[in-house]
């Protein structure tokens, strides 16, 4: 079963990576990008019967490594097929 | 006073903080591998810098939930002090043992470089050799330095002086240039509400010995032991 | 490969080769692998000395420094790597030379970082070395050892083709050294560290190519460097050596394992099979050909005592790490590889190992005369000598290179008793009143100008470096980067320029322990200026005997050391000011150079100077600049210098062997014996002290700047490009 | 226009990361899972007509600065609200 796992700072945590990144778009002429945050992606096979043991599963590894709650929020997405790792990502 | 010496396979720090407790301070110390959950035999721990188990997630994430960090709240009950350094206050706050968290620094860059070091709280066991309002020299070295704390455990903080060390300028002013990560309020440096343990960024072995760095490092051992410096030599009070 | 080498190997093998085995030999025989065309060059290099422990042949040189202990060091290139992917190739690139050192039994403990690039001003460039930093950053940080020297400089000519070499020492106890042999017959082979990917298959053979319009298609075989699991590694190589179960061990880096596999028996003249089914692999489905040229990082092979195999299992168990057995050693003359029971691969490990050697057509390049011939002084003197010297301390290539250096752990281990920003660089050796004093250089513009002597230089001014840190130099390591091997103008610039390093090297009785050669620097026919990257390590019998370059105190006297005799020709003043490259260089006399660095390490060791400095690219007025503002606080100084030349070419005038040095007024007269006795040409020249630089050639003062001034030039002149 | 990019390492790179935070799952109890790899998550607001407007817009800051297209492939969603940046979110 694959998981997907977005993980982003808090609000109203300074991104300071993001505001580094808009500003560099803005260099480039991007200057039409009004706001950009930067977050992790994790994507997790786990070996659950269904989808919802599989994101129970997820939620407790965030809990317990995945995300600092003090700095991060995370959200866990199983909904799709598309949302996916392509094929043939191996590690 | 003895002392255990953490070894995460990614430490870094572990063999100058031994060097420094074995040969310039002269006390017993060993190293404890991170599976160890024996620390009987300690008075002090030490998690020292480096990069514990490579710290790609994030510094100090996986070692905070490791063995012998597990074992920490009942060596801390039996009377045990802990000093964590760099990486070893990242995995304090990671372990919950300290508020807050440490995140990339401001610059988005790794940064070595001296600092200075307003010294808030001197009636701790790993300070209590110093003035207060005292600025020490010590290095820093980390990517991820940049302490970060909910507004209600800030003012906590400040309220029971859990606030050890502030970057300063030479002079002892709180300045945001002597601020070298963006941490919150330039904090360099908490200890826990018992007052047992103590985080910091700065690395104080590096900063032990007048060829490298100074000895203003020599401080926190000093107080740990209740002793004096002289002439860079330690005697009991 | 070309024709004549495939009818080579036909004709040593007596039938045509597989795909496998042709694959075997064409990473073998690159030139990345074989030095097929420096070969013959790199024979001239002394490389034998009362210190040598291992010269070139093994993973890296070591040298004896007394108390029992010994430095183990090399230099390397990453450049095209770093090119296709700054990060990943720098990173790598460190991991590469720090897996030379630790498989010689060594626990590194200083990296050197020797960079080249084009125009800071360009995107494009800024871009590469703010990938090359925080690659090289990423990769020493997180493994823990010291980044605490090197250099960077620029020139056009770097644009399309930066340089990263990657200079490590290492200490080792002196009867505890390890080499890469495969010696007993029977004795298990082992693959240790890092599974197996296809990552970096070719890598070998791309750096034995030059850049041009298809190197994007190359992109896929970009390595990825794991700094973590290096550190793992180095502790069980090191835990496992200690066992006293290994015989033998090699890192896997280019060719990854058919270079090992074939390497190692040739040392000692033996045979081995391996079997790649047993690799640890990462991905699904890798043929014979890839599992043998695979450059994944992070992987040895070592060669155990047979009946001990345990022993390892535990000490890599302990780490976490795979160790598998793959093969044995036989008594030879094949390396036989098998896949899945079947043979792929039989071939003499010394045909793999005695790739052909070329000796190609050399000449030198019609337009070099017209380059030398330059005047220098056909141009105009500057109107202000203030603002040309400020402008010159705030030149990228002068300028503080802290921007990159605080982004590197410069002092876990506690040794650095001297940090980057003086001449070299010192460390301490625990246990011992011993110091080693490091320093890299190499001036690829004066080098293109006259290659022999300007390589010559970068020996000297390398050791002088050492030398003014109170270090004697003991010996060398070089990376040789130079554009195709195939023009004959590059050929001749390499062949020049080893024989300036020889030269050097024998006067100053320096022998060469190892190195590298990096060939095919170039992009769309431009070549790279030729780059010889010195690397030179020097003890200190005694390390509180050390000196730094920056002046400590008001009221001490100046002195000049060394020869009047400078050039503009090749000089950084010439290009940043006026945009020229081109003149003579100024002459080297190697006896006297001998003779300066002796006397400066005597007056060092004798304590009769508080700061010594080299007078390198910028001429004596930035020597003396640096002096009074690299220190804890800035310093001012006034000096006078000889007339009888043009201001700018005294002030900003190149030339080797000259040093300068501050003296407490008290120990004045002992210092003025000690250079009597040194049979050195030398001369007070001024006294520190106030707030301002102030200058006077030939009795008019010309330079008079407030040191804050230049500080500031200097302190932001290169960051300035980099926010 | 809220755009998402999920940045990837290739397949076949090595991803470092991922191999580390999955050993420490492993660690901490987590064997179930059978692959993780970790990549960038980029939330971007670009002012922009269309979400085809806004997505080729994201598609060229991709292939300038974004990802690494070296060592990284990417994909671009502006699909559904449910996958934007939560409410609140700040920088
Ligand atoms: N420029 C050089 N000067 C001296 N020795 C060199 C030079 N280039 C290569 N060598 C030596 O030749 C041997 C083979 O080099 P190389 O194949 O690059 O080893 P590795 O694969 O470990 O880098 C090494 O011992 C190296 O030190
Ligand atoms: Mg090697």
């Amino acid at each position: 079963m694959k998981v997907r796992v977005l993980v982003r700072l808090k609000p109203g945590i300074l991104d300071v990576q993001g505001a580094a990144v808009q500003r560099a778009l803005g260099g480039l002429g991007f200057g039409d990008v009004r706001e950009l945050r930067v977050g992790k992606l994790i994507e997790v096979e786990v070996d659950a019967p269904t989808a919802e043991r599989a994101r129970a599963r997820v939620d407790e590894m965030c809990r317990r490594l995945l995300a600092n709650t003090i700095l991060e929020d995370y959200t866990i997405e199983t909904d799709s097929a598309e949302h996916l790792a392509p094929p043939g990502a191996v590690r | 006073m003895r002392f255990g010496v953490v070894v995460f396979p990614g430490t870094w720090s572990d063999c100058d903080f031994h060097y420094v407790i074995s040969e310039v301070v002269k006390q017993p110390v060993k190293y404890v591998w991170h599976r160890d959950r024996n620390l009987a035999d300690l008075d002090c721990v030490v998690l020292p810098g480096g990069f514990s188990y490579g710290d790609y997630l994030r510094a100090g994430a996986v070692a905070g939930r490791s063995p012998v960090v597990e074992a920490l709240p009942e060596f801390l009950a039996g009377g045990g002090l802990v000093l964590g350094s760099c990486n070893g206050f990242q995995i304090l706050c990671e372990a919950g043992l300290l508020p807050g968290a440490l995140m990339r620094n401001e610059c988005l860059q790794y940064r070595c470089q001296s600092t200075s070091l307003l010294v808030e709280n001197v009636d701790t066991p790993f300070t209590r050799a110093l003035r207060p309002g005292q600025v020490l020299t010590m290095p820093i070295s980390h990517g991820e330095g940049k302490y970060h704390a909910e507004p209600e455990t800030l003012r906590a903080l400040r309220q029971r002086h859990q606030v050890v060390f502030r970057y300063a300028t030479a002079a002892g002013q709180v300045t945001r240039a002597a601020n070298p990560n963006g941490s919150a309020e330039n904090i360099a440096g908490i200890i826990n509400e018992e007052g047992t343990v103590l985080g910091l960024m700065p690395h104080p072995e590096r900063a032990a010995e007048s060829a490298i760095g100074g000895t203003d490092g020599l401080q926190i051992f000093h107080s740990l032991l209740g002793s004096l410096v002289e002439d860079g030599t330690f005697t009991k009070r | 490969m070309t024709a004549e080498e495939y009818d080579r190997i036909l004709q040593r093998l007596g039938r045509e080769p597989s795909y496998t085995e042709l694959g075997l030999f064409s990473a073998l025989w690159s030139e990345h692998c074989a030095y097929k065309h420096s070969k013959v060059f790199l024979k001239r290099l002394p490389q034998t000395g009362p210190h040598v422990l291992q010269g070139p042949g093994e993973n890296a040189g070591a040298l004896d420094i007394g108390d029992g202990w010994a430095v183990v060091f090399k230099i390397e290139s990453h450049n095209h790597p770093s090119f296709i992917e700054p990060f990943q190739g720098a990173a790598t690139g460190v991991g590469g030379i720090l897996r030379d050192i630790f498989t010689m039994g060594a626990r590194p403990i200083a990296i050197l970082d020797s960079l080249r690039f084009g125009d800071p001003n360009d995107p494009k460039t800024r871009h590469l070395i703010h990938g090359v930093v925080s690659g090289i950053s990423w990769y020493g940080n997180c493994f823990g050892c010291p980044t605490v020297g090197g250099e960077i400089a620029f020139a056009p000519e770097y644009a399309g083709n930066p340089l990263v070499n990657v200079m490590c020492v290492g200490l080792v106890r002196a009867d505890r050294i390890f080499r890469a042999r495969a010696e007993g017959v029977g004795n298990p082979v082992f693959y240790v560290g890092n599974k197996t990917g296809r990552d970096g298959i070719h890598g070998a053979t791309m750096a034995s190519a030059t850049f041009d319009e298809g190197a994007e298609a190359k992109r896929p075989t970009v390595q990825v460097g794991d700094p973590f699991t290096e550190k793992l590694l180095l502790e069980a190589c090191l835990e496992a050596m200690a066992t006293g179960a290994v015989v033998g061990i090699q890192d896997m880096g280019a060719a990854g394992l058919a270079c090992c596999t074939s390497e190692m028996p040739a040392r000692s003249g033996t045979g081995m099979t391996v079997e790649l089914a047993s690799v640890p692999q990462r991905e699904e489905g890798m043929s014979a050909y890839e599992l043998l040229l695979s450059e994944s990082q992070e992987r040895m092979l070592i060669v155990a005592e047979r009946g001990r195999e345990e022993e390892l299992r535990r000490v890599f168990a302990k780490w976490e790490l795979d160790a598998v057995q793959i093969g044995e050693v036989t008594a030879g003359p094949d390396l036989t590889v098998r896949h899945r029971g079947d043979e792929v691969a039989r071939v003499p490990v010394d045909a793999l190992a005695e790739a052909p050697k070329y000796e190609k057509p050399y000449a030198a390049p019609a337009w070099l005369k017209e380059l030398r011939a330059f005047d220098p002084l056909a141009l105009p003197a500057p109107a202000d000598y203030d603002e040309a010297l400020r402008a010159l301390m705030g030149a990228p290539a002068l300028a503080s290179k802290e921007w990159a250096y605080r982004q590197y752990d410069q002092q876990v281990g506690v040794n650095t008793l001297v940090l980057p920003g003086s001449d070299a660089t010192v460390l301490r050796v625990k246990g011992t009143r011993r110091a080693i004093a490091v320093s890299t250089d190499g001036n690829g513009r004066h080098v293109f100008l006259d290659p022999r002597r300007g390589a010559a230089m970068a020996v000297c001014e390398a050791a002088r470096n050492v030398s003014c840190a109170g270090g004697r130099p003991l010996g060398v390591t070089d990376c040789l980067n130079f554009g195709s091997p195939e023009r004959p103008e590059i050929l001749w610039q390499l062949a020049e320029a080893v024989e300036g390093l020889a030269e050097a090297c024998r006067a100053l009785e320096l022998p060469v322990v190892g190195g590298n050669v990096s060939l095919y620097n170039e992009t769309s026919g431009l070549a790279i200026l030729p780059t010889p990257v010195v690397g030179v390590v020097g003890l200190l019998e005694d390390a509180s005997q050390l000196a730094t370059q920056w002046f400590k105190a008001a009221g001490h006297r100046i002195a000049l050391l060394g020869p009047d005799a400078v050039s503009l020709g090749g000089s950084e003043y010439l290009w940043t000011r006026h945009g020229k490259q081109g003149g003579a260089l100024a002459p080297l006399d190697l006896e006297l150079e001998r003779r300066v660095q002796a006397a400066v390490r005597a007056a060092i060791g004798e304590g009769l100077v508080t700061a010594a400095h080299d007078c390198a690219e910028g001429g004596i007025a930035v020597a003396l600049a640096e002096a009074c503002v690299t220190g804890k606080t800035a310093i001012g100084c006034e000096a006078a210098l000889p007339a009888g030349m043009r201001a700018d070419l005294t002030l900003f005038g190149e030339g080797p062997s000259r040093v300068v040095v501050s003296v407490e007024g008290g120990r004045a007269r002992e210092f003025e014996a000690l250079m009597a006795e040194s049979a050195i040409p030398w001369q007070w020249i001024g006294a520190t002290g106030g707030a301002r630089l102030r200058l006077r050639v030939g009795g008019e003062m010309v330079v008079d700047v407030s040191v804050d001034h230049l500080e500031h030039a200097w302190r932001n002149g290169f960051e300035r490009h980099m926010a």
